[in-house]
């Protein structure tokens, strides 16, 4: 369960070219459900992701996770929360030319070192499940939009994080590939998965399986309107 | 929120273990997998400075062994009578003078001079040998000659040798043997003479002769007999064993270092080539790195990964300069050394060093070569590792 | 044959393979070198030096301080013209013997 | 000054890393004053993304200083001809005043580079940086220790001239003899041997205690240290007096260099490594348990310092086994 209280994010303080990002953000959200936050280009609600998932510090406030404050962590326990609690999935889905497919889903447990052959073996399977075991070997550049953003997802589930963070996660897909992705959301929130994600792609955030809309305008949370406990 | 998920023991365990260094290096190879033309060309150049460098050292720590092994037989005391400063013919009288001082074994003459061959511009050194030899006794009318002397005047064993001599009637000497390639360093040029040949060639009367060499019975004394001696001869110049060995010391110390310098200006160029090629990150790499700290990747991971890079190029071009190096200096016995050492002189000796390649000369290569690198890279790595995560979701 | 490879070898045990053969390489250069070091060849050379007297390695036989720079005088280089340090290329590799023997004809001229 | 390349090696090596440790000295500076880990002021954010590059720079420093000291001892033994009387690297450390120094202060370095490593592993484990204040006023400290060291070592390398008369073992590590060799091979053998088995048992000893007690004794722990340079000075007095004699098996050679030839089989890495590297973790043990100990790392802290001791220990342990392989596989009877 992740909480947001008196959160303000400025970039470049103090300097003409400052910007609010965040003002004022108290938020709570709970496990094991679906938030989409939804809003224009610029509203912050990116940079919200990155305080949640723990890739920067907010200005002011304060964050808990699991009642823990990890708004003041030094970076190095950051890095081990990311790893332990979320995986992300980005826009442009960010893989690593040079490498193999199968190597950019195992990429996140190199830090910790786990013996080599289980770990190829479960980066397989989750390619197996995602229905691209076939390209495991080759370069990332031969892959589609969609084959990218499946390996993404792999990637982001190789250390079985409780959380999955996805930003415009369908930017880049047609309507079919949403769908597919949409499925693929709806499966992980069945293992148990706690998924948050941003986009003003209307597909997204009226989609059934979501639990909770959030809209966001200039830093502000605007208004909110939770969903009754889906069937 | 459970304490990160390695405990204590485990984590200083795992975190310094190998294992995650494959992991590193399997990214970081697989990274520079795209970057291949700057990568080879940062290799080929430090390839480069480590073989010439390799060179220089190799040779140069070779020969002054070789040089202190062979001159350690040199005459332990050698008198040369000076006049006017310069080298003057030393009378055989001074030979009993000498004899009376205690502690000296032996003293005889000995007759070596320079011989100027204008067929082609090749200086000879030609040398009677001592009463004792046995291997390199020469009759008159015969002679010894150097590798060296064989090739310039294109003649073997068995031949004949004509030498003009300054009285303009040509000496006609029988090739008695010619020294191996093995004995060219001291010897190539060498032309062995009877006495009496030598005396004729050189219009030289009975009793005069270039140097005295004295042996000594206790090593530890000469300094004392050297004292007497220049009591008794206040204007000779006295060389012991120890003034040769240090002359050669001295001077390729001095030359090594020399050449070194030289190389120094290179090695700046290179330093600041590695801090440009590291620091030169495009917008690509700043945003792997992003994805890479987004994924789980702490700051120290990056710079272990991006340490890796440069030490594997860095150990691969050591290892492989370094063999080149001695593949080069004694197995082709330096041959691209040869025109800087050979100069103008006509005859160089062909000979093969004994191999010689020890931990200090490796350390003081990794020194000049590894060192300055790693440090020039440390903060581009750095400056890289401490991207923010964030950038990645811009 | 580097695609079977790279797919079935982890790079970096690749790499360090490479790396380890390449140390071993080194290894076996420095033991030929102790081991040649012994070779009888310059024994005899040794022998030949101590027979004949000889004190120089015949390096630079462009001029007698470059042939013989143990035993050439310091004056040698001078005396084709009173400045010319010596202008054999060889020259500018050789320094000239400090040492001069024991007795410093010119102590107070020598560099300190 | 010898133009020797090996020499330009070490000068050069000594410059890079006088540069490096000066540099972070200046920013350790900055996080004594403005270090405040409640802030998330741009400032403090720089400040810690800096210190990944101090410790990175001084891991560089640390392998670069042990690779130096080796050289610089391997390096003086090879030049031992050039300098008439001198038979290994102590008689041309001896050629002028700076040799010893140069030495000791590279020691010096070592210890405090490896003490700084291992404060700033303990670190790393706390949550909010809880000894930066600490390790970084250490680095303070270390870094004039290190422009020292350099300019020491070059004075040395600057003022070796190829003739001088200089004495080495025969003379030096004669117990008559004044100076510190002389005062090390003053010790007669016997004495040297058991103060050296005293001094580890006490090490032991207090190891053991340490790890024991429940109570967490600071000064127990602080008192580590001392012990730690005690042994480790024993130690090398009973190199240089009695194990050495041991290993060449002659009564009168006592030169503690010489036991890292290849005739000897690199024996003297055997001793000296686990000898050094204990010292350095028995220091950083005695060192830690004189600081408070930090919130963020309550029960974390005072078992690191329990495991610094417990590998010290292991180490010296090390270290002694090898003294006894030296003493057993030698010939030679010292006593009864």
């Amino acid at each position: 369960m992740i909480e947001l209280k008196k959160v303000f994010k400025q970039y470049h303080e103090g300097r003409i070219n400052e910007v609010r990002a965040l003002v004022n953000i108290n938020l709570t959200l709970k496990k094991d459900c679906i938030t989409v936050f939804k809003g224009p280009s610029g509203s912050g609600k990116t940079t919200l992701l990155t305080l949640i998932g723990g890739l920067s510090k907010p200005s002011s406030g304060r964050i808990l996770l699991d009642g823990e404050i990890i708004s003041n962590l030094p970076e190095k326990f950051l890095a081990a929360l990311r790893r332990e609690h979320f995986g992300f999935v980005f826009q442009r889905f960010n893989l690593i030319r040079g490498i193999s497919v199968l190597e950019n889903v195992m990429l996140p447990a190199y830090p910790m070192a786990p013996a080599h052959a289980p770990l190829r073996q479960k980066a397989k399977d989750l390619l197996e499940r995602l229905h691209i075991p076939e390209k495991a070997d080759m370069p990332v550049d031969v892959l589609s939009g969609g084959e990218a953003q499946r390996v993404a997802i792999a990637r982001a589930l190789i250390n079985d994080p409780d959380t999955i963070i996805a930003d415009e996660p369908t930017a880049n897909l047609d309507s079919r590939l949403a769908v597919q992705f949409l499925q693929i959301i709806e499966q992980l929130r069945k293992d148990g998965k706690t998924i948050i994600m941003t986009s003003h792609d209307p597909r997204i955030w009226q989609a059934r399986i979501v639990d909770r809309v959030i809209d966001m305008e200039d830093g502000h949370i605007v208004e909110e309107n939770e969903k009754v406990a889906n069937p | 929120m459970t304490e990160p998920n390695n405990s204590y023991q485990a984590g200083l365990l795992s975190r310094l273990g190998a294992a995650k260094q494959l992991y590193l290096i399997d990214f970081t190879l697989g990274a520079m997998k795209r970057r291949t033309g700057r990568n080879v060309m940062l290799f080929s150049v430090y390839l480069a400075i480590i073989f010439i460098l390799g060179s220089v050292m190799l040779f140069s720590h070779a020969i002054r062994r070789e040089a202190a092994i062979l001159l350690e037989n040199s005459p332990e005391l050698l008198v040369q009578k000076l006049r006017m400063g310069r080298h003057e013919l030393i009378e055989g009288t001074r030979l009993e003078v000498l004899r009376k001082i205690r502690g000296v074994r032996q003293a005889q003459g000995r007759l070596w001079g320079y011989f100027y061959d204008q067929a082609n511009g090749a200086n000879y050194t030609l040398m009677v040998p001592r009463e004792q030899s046995k291997t390199t006794a020469v009759k008159p009318g015969e002679t010894i000659i150097g590798e060296g002397v064989a090739r310039t005047k294109g003649i073997k064993q068995g031949g004949y040798l004509f030498l003009l001599s300054e009285t303009g009637k040509l000496m006609k000497l029988k090739v008695k043997q010619v020294f191996s390639n093995q004995s060219a360093l001291t010897n190539t040029d060498l032309i062995l003479l009877s006495e009496p040949d030598y005396r004729r060639f050189f219009v030289l009367p009975p009793d005069l002769y270039t140097d005295l060499s004295l042996t000594i019975r206790n090593k530890r004394e000469i300094d004392k007999i050297v004292e007497k001696a220049a009591k008794l001869m206040p204007q000779a110049r006295f060389i012991t064993r120890r003034d040769i060995l240090r002359t050669y010391e001295s001077i390729f110390s001095w030359r090594e270092g020399l050449l070194l310098a030289l190389l120094g200006g290179s090695l700046i160029a290179f330093t600041i080539l590695s801090f440009d090629k590291a620091s030169g990150m495009s917008a690509e790499e700043r945003r792997e790195i992003g994805v890479l700290k987004a994924v789980g990747w702490e700051t120290s991971d990056v710079i272990a990964m991006k340490f890796w890079e440069g030490a594997l190029v860095s150990i691969g071009a050591f290892v492989f300069g370094v063999a080149l190096a001695y593949a080069h200096v004694f197995f082709f016995s330096a041959g691209l050394l040869e025109p800087v050492l050979k100069g103008w002189a006509v005859i160089y000796p062909s000979f093969t060093l004994t191999p010689s390649l020890g931990g200090i000369q490796l350390a003081t290569l990794a020194f000049f070569t590894i060192i300055p690198y790693t440090a020039a890279t440390i903060i581009p790595i750095w400056r890289a590792a401490t991207t923010d995560p964030d950038e990645v979701m811009r | 044959m580097m695609k079977f490879l790279s797919n079935t070898m982890r790079r970096s045990h690749l790499a360090l393979a490479v790396i380890a053969t390449g140390a071993a390489g080194l290894a076996l250069m420095t033991m030929h070198a102790q081991f040649s070091g012994r070779s009888s060849q310059l024994a005899g050379h040794a022998a030949l030096v101590a027979e004949l007297g000889l004190t120089d390695l015949a390096l630079f036989t462009e001029a007698r301080y470059t042939r013989h720079p143990s035993q050439a005088d310091l004056f040698t280089p001078f005396q084709d013209h009173p400045l010319s340090f010596d202008h054999f290329p060889s020259g500018s590799l050789v320094l000239p013997q400090r040492q001069f023997g024991n007795k410093d004809l010119f102590a107070e001229s020598l560099p300190q | 000054m010898i133009f020797h390349t090996p020499i330009l090696a070490m000068i050069l090596a000594s410059v890079i890393t006088s540069i490096i440790v000066l540099w972070s000295a200046f920013f350790a500076l900055k996080v004594v004053r403005h270090w405040d880990i409640t802030s998330g002021h741009a400032r403090q954010l720089t400040l810690e993304k800096r210190t990944y590059l101090v410790t990175t720079a001084l891991k560089f420093v640390l392998a670069l200083e042990l690779f130096s000291l080796i050289l610089f001892v391997t390096n003086a033994d090879q030049m031992a001809p050039m300098f008439t009387g001198a038979m290994c690297a102590v008689g041309v450390l001896n050629v002028n005043e700076y040799g010893m120094p140069a030495l000791l202060l590279k020691l010096a370095v070592f210890f405090g580079a490896s003490v700084w490593l291992i404060l700033n592993h303990a670190d790393e484990q706390g949550r909010d940086y809880p000894l930066a204040k600490h390790k970084y006023a250490l680095l303070t400290i270390l870094a004039p220790l290190v422009l020292i060291t350099s300019l020491i070592q070059f004075l040395y390398f600057y003022n070796l001239h190829a003739d001088v008369i200089t004495s080495c073992c025969s003379r030096l590590f004669v117990p008559e003899g004044k100076g510190l060799q002389a005062s090390l091979s003053a010790m007669d053998p016997m004495s040297a041997l058991y103060m050296l088995f005293i001094s580890f048992g006490l090490l032991v000893l207090l190891a053991f205690w340490l790890r024991g007690s429940k109570r967490n004794n600071r000064f127990g722990r602080a008192l580590f240290g001392p012990v730690a340079i005690g042994f480790f000075t024993v130690a090398i007095i009973a190199i240089t007096s009695v194990i050495s004699s041991y290993i060449y098996e002659q009564p009168h050679h006592h030169c503690p260099f010489d036991i890292l030839k290849w005739q000897y089989g690199y024996i003297g890495f055997a001793l000296y490594i686990p000898l050094f590297t204990g010292t350095a973790f028995g220091l950083a043990a005695g060192l830690m348990s004189l600081f408070p100990t930090p919130s963020s790392l309550l029960e974390a802290y005072p078992r690191m310092i329990a495991r610094n001791i417990t590998i010290s220990a292991v180490l010296m342990t090390i270290f002694m086994a090898f003294i006894l392989l030296a003493i057993g596989r030698s010939h030679l009877i010292l006593f009864g």
